[in-house]
């Protein structure tokens, strides 16, 4: 297994976010977490990539405890992540964004040339290539999603935590992306994604899993999870949605 | 900037105490003192994002240190690298603890501690420093803007090349947003760190020239917070987070203040303010936009026929 | 066809060096339920904006009830009667649900009925009455959402702008906002609502544009709207 | 963007227009005063000093060097209070081929500019600083016709004795001490010489300068039972040791600040409580040497009021140098500091002036009492404009 | 003990005057993101306008106040409409920015301003009744400093009632909240923030009177004012009138304490080392809610 979490909680103040939480998602998979707004989605990302620490349970990245490691170790190991309000480092150039990530990151760039070569080419692959001299707070909020995944993956990770990637596309756009990430998958990541986007999530993952409330009330392929009679019920609020 | 434009800075700088009098010498180096401590601050603030309003303390550690080694017998050269040292060490203790507070509470942080250390050295040391008649005898100012002038050299030079190294990156990432950098790997602590550490050496080494420079003074008056907001208001004034920004801001701030003073006995410093207002609505994006404006100014002028 | 409540003429606006709506023409007749609908950077929402007051159209003229409005200041557009639910509902969320209630009301020409409003809203939404002395911040999505509907209803509009205002919120309490929109515009309030999801804004709406980069791509009823907006695969609904 | 690079422009052009050397038929005389910042109320009154000096000298003539009748020159550049800027600016003046310094106000700023002076040997003659160390340090430039700390705790104590018999003397006395090397230097003469004119220290206690609160000192002055109470506040200080110990009602038989209560504001701002305030400010408008009255009738005429304290010293400096440079025959700098060192001045404003080898000078040192709202000079006896007023009333009967 | 008590007592009516001192700043940055550091200065301007109106016409100090504080209002108007009403466009860092450059030299120009105007002495206002004090057993309460207490309670309590139960006073909440969802309620904003600027003043106006009585006032006493300020609105935490003038009536009793227990050159050490604990424990401030 790559990531395998085990009875993982968090509490905010009276709301517990995430309650006993089990997760097993092995390489090269492309697993979904569903569930509805507050459901913990977020925040079990947030507790993975290490910018929340974990009241109880354990996280293992390739067998190695991360509960305590600070989030650039985490991303150092190998686990990106992309955020739901997308955030980009606005007064840096596009290019630079991503060469950030092109220096530090599992196998860090040399000098700063060659990492803004590589991040050059990151942007080919997202299709960012005629904004590259732009300062990233010029992008519109698609661009800067398709920004944020090339900054992430010059961090050459192995895990790709990935938070409402579709969110504000169009078909086109998301069909571009849903493409780029079976890619990846190829290359060897493995993705864990947040989504509200069920097509996209049908047509992407082999897993998914189902929050409410914090707790996971269904598992397994997205079909039989999207038909899952409670599932319906809290998320989908009328059939065939 | 221009490298022709840099040549003939540098050759001018190295040239002035040949062609000027004492008196301009001693602006320059009164210049090329601010650029170090403009420029020690803008490393941290500029890049970091960390607004650090105790940059004084480590002015007045290296001028302290540095001063005390140096009249005891200590040669000067050990001396200003020991007051460095002793002020990165401070900046050791002070960012431990205050590196974790965000935003103004670190800058106001940062000012208590420093306020801290300036009350203690005044209540411990409150004797005048004053150079004995025989050190005064032999005095020279020409080795001390030397050692200025590599000061300033040495300080533009390190946040030239923060600028264009990894490292640099990795602060520039903090800055614009600390959590999109931890998640990429950066080690948004040590990072600070690390600036914290340069900016507060480089803070002491100026603080150390000073020792060396001055005649005579009040120890604590090298602790005296005018030296942060100084530097602040060059450092805002110029161009924060640019590289050639503090020198522009501090040649500006430091020679219009003395001439003003020199010509205009009562009403230099009420000229002095409004003229740095209108400065800055003028030009809100620091006196480093000048540069470009001029570059534009001359590129757009039609060639003679 | 009588005057439009709101039309828009060949309306270009930009943010900074980058224009983002090129020659936006809209005409909304009172008591209408209209959608604008369309992809992320369409221009929906800087049209919205623009309409509110919050950013100074390049070119172009914006005209609410007859007199032209745009380079007005947005509280003087609220003074008119226009009122923006913005996207991200902006509630004051540090303020209870009453003051953020009788800041909606701070316009002149609603604060001497802010009393008789109030209750109306109250009646509208009951559960803010109950809620009334919360701060702002601890309601859930949901109840967010109807505060900001109901903070700007207290402004007593004639024309209420709605920003996305199913964004984020579970299917079932999206049906629930639009039943509120509805009973609004049968109060006889005149409803623009932009929506990037199709369904939930067309479903309500009898008329709607479709817009994409900037300008006005299609208009006409919901349900041709509708699919002229699925045979450009502008989408895949949600 | 034009406006901007227009006054960039004059301001680039104003500062290399500097004012170079001095014409021919000048003294040039450089002060660096300040003007501005926290030491600007006494800096106003040392440049008063200097100007009318400069002015009555060139009414009568000017100086005479070398057969030719030279005219003095003032040229006075403000340090804002500020050590730094007291050194480039002296910097600057020594460009402008001044012959002597002239001194400004606050041990801080003298500390820095007599150690300029030292390096361009140029004499320099400084007046309201009564710290006595920076003239211990060797320097051979520094003259200061002005009474230092140790002849300043003598006489408080020799005035005390002077006026009152045995039993009516505060014995038990009360020092507080502002945290810096002059507040140090005085409170421990104040101490060593206690004993020998028959008081005792029941108290001392230390502050910062600048606090708002000084109940703490004042409480435990006041526990210890202390009849007089010796200081050297700054004057915001002074004015908050005063309104304190009225609020707490501690009512010592007298009060000696040195300083804080030397600015013509003081009973302005205290009315009525600042009176029985003793006071060392180094001058005193009544004394009777020639010239002074002259100079109060001046004073008078441009301020409305007769000289203040510091403006006698200040003016002294002025006929000390132009006497050192007229002996000297030449504007040769170290002529004119041989010339300063023999000084053996018998008329001025503050009486006879020779100096010491560490600079210092035995001028005569007052005590000054504020009494009904004025400044009357109480000591010495044969100068006083009115008896010592003894005990101070307590404050609820003010 | 009981010198224990009084020494408190004076600690805490120090205090109150270092929280009036503050809550204007408080209000300028939190509504306008704007860092005003002349707010000393203007602080002096109030101690002239009072120290003039006694000295002239033997106002009472606590009269003039009413004098002060309308007058350091007109000031504050005219502060913003010249200088600071054009930084409200840009964004949030620029404005912070360039609103301390331009503090900073409108400091200077008053600095200098007031030499000229009023020579560079420093001054106080003492008026008949100064010095009387009220006896509760051994302690001692002095009057003037009592009523400065009670003067900047009142006036905080007023601006406290007002900011929470007035529309004027919503509108100002609602701007430093979130200004464009403000606009979009119809108030005007602009207005909102010279109305909030000239308000800072005028408490600087104000506290500037009260410093006049209970202390003294010089054209320099600017920086000092404003150092102590800015500590006390940090150590408050942004978001509260009465927090900031409770952490300032804190930061009194504690420096009274220390300078008491281990003598007077260690008073402001001890706050000052106090605020950076606080500041290290409770990083949003004493009463603040975070930024």
């Amino acid at each position: 297994m790559l990531l395998q979490v085990r009875g993982l909680c968090k509490r905010f103040g009276g709301v517990q976010a995430v309650r006993d939480l089990d997760l097993d998602v092995g390489e090269r998979e492309i697993f979904g977490l569903l569930g509805p707004n507050g459901s913990g989605k977020t925040t079990v990302f947030n507790l993975v990539a290490g910018v929340l620490p974990a009241d109880a349970g354990e996280i293992r990245f390739r067998g190695v405890l991360l509960n305590a490691l600070p989030p650039h170790r985490r991303a150092a190991l190998g686990v990106a992540r992309t955020f739901q309000l997308v955030r980009s480092l606005a007064r840096m150039t596009v290019t630079d964004n991503v060469a950030v990530g092109r220096l530090y990151g599992t196998s860090p760039a040399r000098s700063v040339d060659g990492a803004r070569r590589e991040a050059a080419q990151l942007l080919d692959l997202v299709g960012l290539a005629d904004k590259a001299g732009l300062p990233a707070g010029s992008l519109n909020l698609a661009e800067r999603r398709r920004l944020e995944v090339a900054r992430a993956l010059a961090t050459r990770p192995r895990l790709l935590l990935l938070d409402e990637p579709f969110a504000g596309l169009n078909a086109d756009e998301v069909e571009a992306e849903v493409r780029l990430f079976h890619r990846l998958r190829e290359e060897g990541l493995t993705l864990i994604l947040v989504e509200h986007n069920v097509p996209a999530v049908r047509a992407l993952c082999d897993r998914v899993a189902f929050l409410n409330s914090g707790e996971k009330i269904a598992e397994g392929r997205p079909d039989d999870v999207l038909s899952h009679p409670r599932v319906v019920e809290v998320y989908l609020g009328r059939p065939g949605g | 900037m221009r490298p022709a434009l840099l040549v003939a800075l540098a050759v001018l700088a190295c040239a002035l105490p040949w062609v000027a009098g004492e008196a301009v010498v001693n602006w320059g180096l009164l210049v090329l003192l601010q650029v170090v401590v403009a420029q020690s601050w803008n490393l941290l603030a500029g890049y970091g994002g960390q607004v650090n309003l105790g940059h004084a303390a480590f002015f007045g550690i290296g001028a302290l240190v540095t001063r005390s080694l140096w009249m005891g017998g200590v040669p000067v050269a050990a001396a200003l690298a020991a007051g460095a040292v002793a002020a990165a060490v401070a900046g050791l203790g002070i960012g431990l603890p205050s590196l974790r507070l965000r935003g103004p509470y670190f800058a106001i942080g940062t000012l208590a501690m420093s306020e801290i250390l300036r009350i203690v050295v005044a209540t411990t040391l409150p004797e005048v420093s004053a150079l004995p008649a025989d050190l005064i005898a032999g005095y020279r100012l020409l080795p001390r803007y030397y050692l200025v002038l590599a000061l300033a050299a040495v300080s533009t030079g390190t946040v030239w090349l923060v600028a264009r190294s990894r490292f640099g990156m990795g602060l520039v990432a903090i800055r614009e947003d600390e959590w999109v950098a931890e998640t990429v790997g950066v080690d948004s602590y040590r990072h600070k760190l690390a600036a914290l550490l340069v900016s507060a050496a480089l803070a002491g080494g100026a603080g150390g020239a000073f020792g060396y420079y001055h005649l005579s003074f009040y120890p604590q008056f090298a602790f005296s917070p005018v030296w942060t907001f100084d530097a602040v208001l060059m450092v805002f004034l110029g161009g924060i987070g640019t590289v050639w920004g503090p020198p522009i801001g501090a040649a500006f701030f430091v020679l219009l203040r003395e001439a003003l003073a020199l010509r205009l006995t009562e009403l230099h410093v009420l000229v002095f303010g409004a003229v740095f207002v209108v400065v800055v609505l003028a030009l809100p994006g620091g006196l480093v936009d000048l540069l470009g404006v001029l570059r534009r100014v001359r590129g757009s002028r039609p060639q003679p026929a | 066809m009588s005057v439009p409540v709101l039309e828009l003429r060949g309306v270009e606006a930009a943010y900074g060096d980058a224009q983002v709506l090129w020659g936006v023409d809209w005409r909304v007749q009172p008591g209408e339920v209209v959608a604008v609908v369309g992809p992320n950077g369409a221009g929906k929402s800087t049209t919205l904006r623009v309409v509110a007051g919050l950013l100074r159209p390049l070119r172009g003229e914006v005209w609410f009830d007859g007199t032209r409005i745009d380079g007005l200041p947005a509280d003087a557009v609220v003074e008119r009667g226009v009122a923006l639910v913005p996207e991200g509902r902006r509630l004051f969320a540090h303020m209870t649900v009453l003051e953020n209630l009788l800041l909606g009301g701070y316009a002149t020409r609603a604060r001497p009925l802010r009393r008789r409003t109030l209750e109306e809203v109250f009646h509208l939404f009951p559960v803010l009455g109950e809620r009334s002395g919360q701060l702002a911040g601890t309601l859930s999505g949901g109840q967010q959402q109807m505060l900001a509907i109901a903070r700007a209803l207290m402004s007593r509009p004639r024309l209420l702008l709605l920003d996305e205002p199913s964004l984020g919120l579970a299917p079932v309490v999206v049906q629930q906002v639009y039943g509120v929109v509805a009973r609004i515009a049968r109060e006889g309030v005149t409803v623009v609502a932009v929506e990037q999801n199709v369904y939930p804004a067309l479903q309500h709406a009898a008329r709607g544009y479709l817009m994409a980069h900037g300008r006005v791509v299609a208009e006409g009823p919901a349900e041709t709207l509708l699919r002229t907006a699925l045979v450009q695969r502008s989408y895949v609904g949600g | 963007m034009v406006r901007t690079a227009v006054l960039l422009g004059l301001a680039v052009v104003a500062f290399a227009s500097g004012s170079g050397a001095a014409p021919a038929g000048v003294v040039r005389l450089g002060a660096v005063i300040p003007l501005t910042g926290r030491f600007a109320s006494g800096g106003a009154q040392v440049r008063a000093g200097y100007e009318m000096a400069v002015e009555d000298l060139n009414a009568r003539g000017g100086v005479r060097v070398g057969g030719q009748q030279l005219r003095l020159e003032l040229v006075v550049v403000d340090d804002e209070s500020d050590p730094t800027k007291t050194v480039s600016r002296m910097e600057a003046l020594a460009q402008q081929d001044v012959a002597v310094y002239l001194g400004g106000f606050g041990s801080d700023l003298h500390a820095a500019a007599a150690a300029v002076a030292e390096k361009n040997r140029t004499p320099y003659c400084g007046v309201a600083f009564a710290l006595w160390g920076i003239h211990q340090r060797g320097y051979k430039y520094l003259f200061s016709p002005f009474p230092k700390s140790p002849e300043m705790a003598i006489e408080t104590y020799r005035m005390l004795n002077g006026y009152l018999l045995q039993d009516q003397r505060p014995r038990r006395v009360a020092i507080f001490a502002e945290r810096t090397d002059w507040g140090r230097e005085i409170s421990n003469l104040w101490s060593v010489r206690s004993t020998e004119f028959g008081y005792q220290v029941v108290f001392r206690g230390e502050y910062t300068v600048g606090t708002r609160d000084l109940s703490d000192l004042i409480l435990r002055a006041k526990a210890a039972g202390a009849e007089l109470v010796l200081g050297v506040p700054t004057p915001p200080d002074g004015i908050t040791l005063v309104r304190q110990m009225k609020e707490l009602d501690f009512n010592p038989k007298a009060l000696l600040l040195i300083r804080a209560p030397d600015a013509p504001a003081w009973s302005q701002s205290l009315g009525r409580d600042g009176d029985y305030t003793l006071l060392m400010p180094g001058w005193h408008p009544g004394v009777k040497f020639p010239g002074a009255a002259d100079l109060n009738r001046k004073h008078q005429e441009r301020f409305g009021r007769p000289a203040d304290v510091l403006v006698g010293p200040a003016y002294a400096c002025v006929q000390v140098a132009a006497d050192a440079v007229q002996r000297a025959g030449s504007l040769d700098r170290e002529r004119i500091r041989e010339a300063m060192a023999s000084t053996s001045l018998r008329s001025t404003v503050v009486g006879p002036v020779r100096f010491r080898p560490d600079g210092t000078s035995p001028v005569t040192t007052v005590v000054v009492q504020w009494q009904a709202g004025r400044q009357e000079l109480v000591w010495p006896r044969e100068f006083a404009t009115r008896p010592l007023a003894y005990p101070a009333a307590p404050w609820r009967n003010r | 003990m009981e010198v224990w008590l009084q020494n408190m007592t004076f600690g805490a009516l120090v205090g109150g005057l270092y929280g009036l001192a503050a809550v204007g700043l408080a209000l300028v940055f939190g509504v306008l993101r704007m860092l005003n550091v002349a707010h000393g200065e203007l602080i002096m301007l109030g101690g002239y306008a009072t120290f003039w109106l006694f000295t002239l016409w033997r106002t009472d100090p606590y009269v003039s106040l009413l004098v002060a504080g309308p007058a350091l209002f007109a000031v504050g108007v005219a502060l913003y409409e010249g200088l600071f009403g054009r930084l409200v466009h840009l964004h949030e860092e620029s404005k912070i920015q360039l609103s301390i450059l331009i503090g900073f030299g409108l400091a200077l120009v008053l600095h200098a301003s007031a030499i000229l105007a009023w020579t560079a002495d420093e001054r106080g206002v003492t008026a008949a009744y100064a010095g009387r004090v009220l006896r509760a057993g051994a302690l001692v309460v002095p009057i003037t400093r009592l009523g400065a207490l009670g003067v900047a309670f009142a006036v905080l309590a007023g601006l406290h009632l007002y900011l929470q139960r007035t529309d004027a006073g919503r509108a100002i909440r609602a701007t430093a909240e979130d200004w464009e969802a403000a606009s979009l309620m119809g108030i005007p904003v602009r207005r909102v923030y010279r109305t909030a600027f000239a308000l800072g003043s005028a408490l600087a106006g104000v506290a500037g009177s009260l410093v006049a009585v209970s202390d003294a006032i010089s054209p320099a006493i600017g920086l000092s004012w404003t150092l102590k300020a800015l500590i006390v609105v940090v150590l408050a935490g942004l978001g509260s009138i009465l927090g900031t003038f409770v952490a300032g009536v804190l930061l009194g009793v504690a420096e009274s304490a220390a300078a008491f227990a281990l003598g007077g050159v260690f008073r402001e050490v001890v706050g000052l080392v106090l605020f950076v604990t606080i500041l290290t424990l409770r990083p949003q401030g004493l009463f603040g809610r975070g930024l």
